[in-house]
């Protein structure tokens, strides 16, 4: 039997671990042993966090990479979505589809660079395709995957009721899949972050990529930690705000876990 | 009253993974006529292919070879107004829906007001004795718990024709009783035809037109056997009758005297 | 005896032409030399891996290295590099559609031009450019745009213009795709220092004979390059390295390269990233350049 | 039931194994057609001196093969060694924090802060310490193909069936064994999407490294290609990524057919 | 030969969910001792939490209240030598492996070489009549053919105590006649404690020294009611003793006079 430690000594070993990371990190840089001009000390980066959002100069690029991240996410996450869930029903799809899908999986976003300033310009779309790529992919697998896996007596069920393919494929293979769905859904989110500030960093306006990068030309690694951090926080919280909406719409899955 | 349907089956064979070494010839050659509103039941030993016929019957899976017709049109797929209750019938319930929304998964498609659509599956959870567990999950019910959502859900879809594989296989003997008397009534006002696979031979004879007896695998249908017994059944006095018993006697002797696995 | 080892990080570029003249052609070795190059695209990593001491020489350009001294990584400029040439045609400059008629700064107001990289040389001098012709460099947006791409996005109208180098600028002009507007870097100071070979301060400390050394090898390149420019043997070279065409290469204008840098020459850069706000003070020059590229 | 002859077994069935390529027909045309189109716009819509005709990119790919052969054989074996590290690290992870809720709970923050990293904001540091050579980039590959593999294998343990974990152990496995025995084998559909996932990753995530610091390999053979104004040889290197990663999936799927079998059988 | 275990159970209760909407007192209040090497079947209605109580002594979930001890060693986790078989059989067959693998899972932990556990677990799947299917894959089987594999892969355990969780309810009246005689022959050859969960109460008669009977949910004991019947039993001559017909007619008058469905 696992044992089911108390919840709270998880959370504090969850804050201790990250804490004494840093620590060590300070001390690190205290003593000379990395080159300070290269890895700043946390203490400098958290005074130039508390500057940037003191002097509010946060939201602006927050809001400029939120939005290219949302967009692309929720439009390349619901096509994936549909995607896999034809191409894991149905193998017409899958034969046809399958090829293509997986000779521009492999393809670095860079390499693609040249055709898609080409075909679509340097603004705002192709910045949305090149994060909606590497969203895309992760969420399409795990869509595949997850509905290959549901229960056939389940969809047997279903036909037996008289429902057609497409609300068996909303009613039954959806939910069956949300599991696997969710779980491409977690990756495909840090991806998409990652890719946002590539996509800011090649044909950048504004945004934190924009500004990481710019502080990374210029050697001013303070800031530019400090930019990374924000960023990684960012990931840190939508990804908490995802495990709640994960709690809320797999508990039937996690109930299960429990056992009874 | 809609009519119950027709079933017909003919020299209907079952090969599965055929011309590989796991290759299992499960149907042997069987034909049956199910009458409209008819209840027949099918016995035969473990592993014999009763499932896998039913599962046919219901263009769940298609038949190596033979025609099985509803109502004279040919079955490639469930034809509408058939339900199958599945001998799986734990895999069978969705567990992010409640027992309530399971069993109105049966009737989402019909045309009746949300209220409507709740009250009828609810009164149904009352016929299998659920009503209290209505919002619960399929996972915090026990098996014979789960077994009677399955029921509920089947019967609530108001079938032409009604396929049962095991539906009683986890319950008790008083809940069987009651559910006996509840299929058996909704059968008599309903008027759909029935055919449920059971291991109980007191069951199929109390319940069934007609026991269809099949062999090992590949299976045939060794005899079809009228129960001849008068309607409407009851299940006290029905098992005491003379002919019950006589039955009972012949048919345990038919399935106990053959080698158990082939 | 045994060869010192040296890994100098560089650009595949004909700018590292006298380099790549010396590895070849064996002056290191005979200096007792062995150089390890580790070619990056973009340079992006160059200084870092020379800060984190990585490599010990890296190809870099004058704001890149004057940003990261100014932020006390201790980078000298120990030898010469690229220079631009003294009068049009250069190796860079500005282009835009030959119907555009943009001809000077005040011609792109409120218009596009696309840079290969911000805070970088070519932005510096693009917006000196765009001031000292009549414009104004803050009314126009400047876009990223890899040089491969510029010529794609100037004539599919995604810029207004485009700060374009060589080979991309021989090739677009020469193609009639699009037309130069200025030259940027001559127009505001001819023969203009650009790429140069920096080392830390610490490493020159300790290592004063490698690095009086390496110098002294490169800068025999410097005269090789200067003296074959144009030969077979040359273009032999070029091409194994930048992987340019023969076709291209007949095409490119040959600059010279010099072994000096003069620190009046390179003060202008210097006063430009602090007028375009990229040093937040004055930077001399002469802090930025050791004895090994100083005219003796 | 009377004494039974013993019988040997047969020998394992044969698996339905439909030719994975075989049935591709369709989807193999759909690739060639766009290529067709490629082609044409090349040649009669598309004017840019860095959009090359088909044909030229084939050309270009068999004429410049030995070069390509070198990058090829550099990429790989770093991308190889990068995914390696990083599936191995992130299975052992996954089925740490998703048997026991402390390790997931302890070490989430962490990895939460650490996954939305870009590349190149890591590649700095990581040169600080390790260089700016292979290790470097075999670390960078194996931090990025980690995280879809941790998660993917951390969530499938977590949806193990209950039923077969106290089935386990009521046959008092040890933990070693039900893992390896049971754990495993039922995360595995899992594991298999993640992997799938980090493989091109992995792919991806080589080639971008060495765009950022190169010397060698495809990544940098791409970019000098772009800067040679040579696009046929750049788009060659492009076809052999995405052959390489097609032939990779194609490998992984192979393995998860003999392995996962059973996962949606029918 | 090993003895089997005292089991013993302490005013064993279990809430489901306490606290919340959702709660379900299932068990009451249970004390009950099992005998080493004692045959005792648990019979109630469905839901009333004999699943519940049969988990809860094999240390599979813990109790609400009071304690669980095998042979006077608390119980919190499966204690070695039990092995138990699951109501929910489909789901406790790995899907990976072949039915053969399946039941060497068993025993995989024991020391022996490959062949001689081969050789052992062929054995118990010839004893279930399933020495064809070996090399198959569970859900190539009829359920059953699943059931009886779970029933070989515990029995191969050689448990000293067995807890059985309706583990006949899917298969024929033969079938399930050659198991009971299975089951019999090796309780007695090895003398492990059974507890066993059934619906059939010929069943729970035939094999059993004593029936405990459950009453609904929150449930308790009724009583315990020893069988008395001479051993060895047989499965022809024994259900026609008097005694047995006797105790068969008590207990269904027992379970049928309650209310089904709390
Ligand atoms: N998907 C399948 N693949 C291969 N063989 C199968 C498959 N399903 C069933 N079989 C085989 O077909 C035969 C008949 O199975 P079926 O489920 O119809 O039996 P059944 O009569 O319903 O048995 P039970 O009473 O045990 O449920 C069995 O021998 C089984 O092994
Ligand atoms: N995981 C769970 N969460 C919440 N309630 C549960 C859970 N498991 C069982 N219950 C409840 O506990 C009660 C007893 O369940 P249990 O499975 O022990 O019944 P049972 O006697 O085995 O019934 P059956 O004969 O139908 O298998 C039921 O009312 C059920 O709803
Ligand atoms: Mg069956
Ligand atoms: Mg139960």
């Amino acid at each position: 039997m696992l044992k089911r430690a108390a919840p709270l000594a998880g959370i504090g070993a969850g804050i201790a671990i990250p804490i004494a990371l840093l620590a060590a990190l300070e001390v690190a840089v205290g003593m000379g042993a990395v080159n300070r001009a290269l890895v700043p000390a946390p203490s400098a980066v958290w005074t130039e966090l508390v500057a940037i959002i003191s002097r509010g100069k946060l939201w602006a690029p927050l809001g400029d990479t939120l939005s290219l991240m949302f967009t692309a996410y929720i439009c390349a996450s619901v096509l994936a979505v549909i995607v896999g869930v034809i191409m894991g029903r149905s193998r017409a799809a899958y034969n046809l589809l399958e090829p293509l899908v997986e000779v521009i999986r492999p393809l670095p976003k860079p390499a693609l660079l040249p055709p898609l300033i080409l075909f679509l310009g340097i603004g705002n779309e192709m910045k949305l395709v090149i994060v909606g790529l590497a969203v895309f992919f992760p969420v399409l697998i795990n869509t595949i995957q997850g509905v290959r896996g549901v229960d056939p007596v389940l969809v047997d069920m279903a036909r037996t009721f008289g429902y057609g393919p497409g609300r068996i494929a909303t009613r039954i293979v959806l939910p069956a899949a949300l599991p696997f769905i969710f779980t491409g859904l977690r990756i495909s989110l840090g991806l998409g972050l990652i890719l946002v500030v590539v996509a800011e960093m090649l044909a950048g306006t504004g945004g934190i990529g924009y500004l990481i990068v710019d502080m990374q030309r210029s050697f001013r690694v303070t800031s530019m930690y400090a930019w990374l951090f924000i960023l990684a926080a960012l990931g840190f919280a939508l990804n908490f705000a995802f495990e709640w909406l994960e709690r809320r719409l797999l508990f039937w899955s996690r109930q299960q876990e429990k056992g009874g | 009253m809609q009519r119950g349907c027709e079933l017909t089956l003919n020299s209907v064979t079952k090969v599965y993974s055929p011309g590989t070494e796991a290759e299992v010839r499960a149907l042997g050659n069987i034909t049956l006529n199910v009458e409209p509103g008819e209840f027949l039941s099918v016995v035969g030993p473990s592993g014999c292919g009763k499932s896998t016929f039913l599962q046919i019957a219901a263009g769940l899976i298609g038949a190596s070879g033979g025609q099985v017709a509803l109502d004279g049109h040919k079955v490639n797929g469930p034809p509408e107004g058939l339900v199958y209750l599945f001998q799986q019938y734990t895999r069978s319930l969705m567990p992010w829906r409640t027992v309530l929304g399971n069993v109105e998964f049966a009737i989402e498609g019909h045309r009746m007001s949300r209220a409507e659509r709740r009250d009828r599956c609810m009164n149904f959870l009352a016929m299998v004795g659920l009503q209290d567990f209505a919002s619960r999950y399929p996972w915090q019910l026990s098996g014979g718990m789960q077994q009677r959502v399955a029921i509920a859900r089947a019967l609530a879809a108001e079938p032409r024709i009604l396929l049962l594989d095991e539906p009683f296989s986890s319950v008790d003997a008083l809940t069987r009783s009651d559910l006996h008397e509840l299929v058996l009534r909704l059968w008599e006002e309903r008027g759909f035809t029935a055919m449920l696979v059971t291991h109980d031979v007191d069951e199929a004879i109390l319940l069934s037109d007609r026991i269809a007896v099949l062999s090992h695998r590949p299976s045939q249908i060794v005899e079809t056997i009228p129960t001849e017994l008068p309607r409407p059944r009851d299940r006290i006095a029905t098992p005491e009758l003379p002919a019950f018993l006589e039955l009972r006697h012949y048919l345990l002797d038919q399935l106990t005297k053959r080698p158990a696995h082939a | 005896d045994e060869l010192t080892t040296v890994r100098v990080s560089t650009i595949p570029i004909i700018d590292t032409a006298p380099l790549q003249v010396a590895i070849t052609k064996g002056f290191f070795e005979e200096a007792g030399l062995k150089v390890d190059t580790t070619p990056t695209a973009g340079g992006a990593v160059g200084l870092p891996a020379l800060a984190s001491g990585a490599v010990q020489f890296t190809f870099s350009n004058s704001v890149s290295i004057a940003l990261g001294a100014s932020q006390g990584l201790g980078f000298k400029v120990v030898a010469a590099g690229s220079f631009t040439a003294d009068a049009a045609p250069d190796i860079a400059g500005i282009v835009a559609k030959p119907d555009a008629g943009i001809k000077t700064g005040a011609d792109l107001a409120g218009k596009t031009v696309a840079v290969n990289t911000r805070n970088n040389i070519i932005w510096l001098y693009a917006k000196a450019w765009v001031d000292a012709t009549g414009g104004s460099s803050d009314d126009l947006t400047y876009l990223e745009v890899p040089f491969p791409q510029m010529l794609d996005a100037v004539k599919g109208d995604q810029v207004d213009a485009a700060f374009l180098v060589d080979p991309f600028l021989t090739a677009g002009i020469s193609a009639g795709d699009v037309a130069i507007s200025g030259w940027p870097y001559s127009e505001i100071q001819p023969s203009l220092p650009v790429g140069m070979y920096a080392a830390t301060e610490q490493y020159i400390a300790e290592n004063p004979e490698t690095v009086a050394a390496f110098v002294e090898a490169y800068n025999k390149g410097v005269d090789w390059a200067n003296e074959n420019a144009g030969t077979d043997e040359w273009a032999e070279i070029i091409a194994s390295y930048t992987r340019l065409t023969p076709d291209r290469l007949a095409g490119l204008k040959i600059l010279p390269y010099y072994k000096v840098i003069d620190p009046e020459a390179l003060q202008p850069t210097m006063d430009l990233m602090l007028k375009y706000d990229l040093l937040s003070s004055e930077f001399s020059a002469s802090d930025l350049l050791h004895d090994t590229v100083l005219a003796k | 039931m009377t004494a039974q002859t013993m019988t040997e077994p047969a020998p394992p069935p044969a698996k339905p194994r439909r030719p994975l390529l075989q049935s591709r027909v369709s989807g193999v045309l759909l690739v060639l057609a766009l290529l067709v189109l490629w082609d044409l716009s090349a040649r009669f819509w598309v004017d840019s001196t860095s959009w090359p005709t088909v044909t030229a990119v084939l050309a270009a790919l068999f004429s410049g093969s030995a070069d390509l052969f070198a990058a090829f054989t550099s990429t790989i074996s770093l991308m190889l060694k990068g995914f390696v590290l990083g599936a191995l690290l992130g299975v052992a992870g996954g089925i740490a924090i998703g048997l026991s809720p402390f390790l997931r709970r302890a070490f989430t923050p962490l990895l939460e802060f650490l996954r939305p990293l870009p590349v190149p904001g890591i590649v700095p540091p990581l040169i600080l310490l390790l260089g700016i050579d292979d290790a470097m980039k075999i670390t960078v590959v194996a931090f990025s193909t980690f995280f879809p593999v941790l998660i993917n294998a951390a969530q499938g343990v977590r949806m193990v069936d209950p039923v077969l974990i106290d089935m386990a152990r009521t046959f008092r496995h040890s933990r070693l064994r039900s893992m390896w025995q049971l754990t495993l084998p039922a995360a595995l559909p899992y594991v298999f999407s993640g992997l799938r996932i980090s493989l091109a990753l992995a792919l991806i995530v080589t080639v971008v490294a060495e765009m950022i610091a190169g010397g060698t390999g495809i990544g940098y053979y791409l970019m000098t290609m772009q800067y040679a104004m040579q696009p046929d040889r750049m788009y060659a290197g492009v076809v052999l990524l995405a052959a390489t990663g097609y032939a990779l999936n194609w490998l992984l799927l192979l393995a998860e057919r003999r392995l996962l079998h059973w996962y949606s059988p029918g």
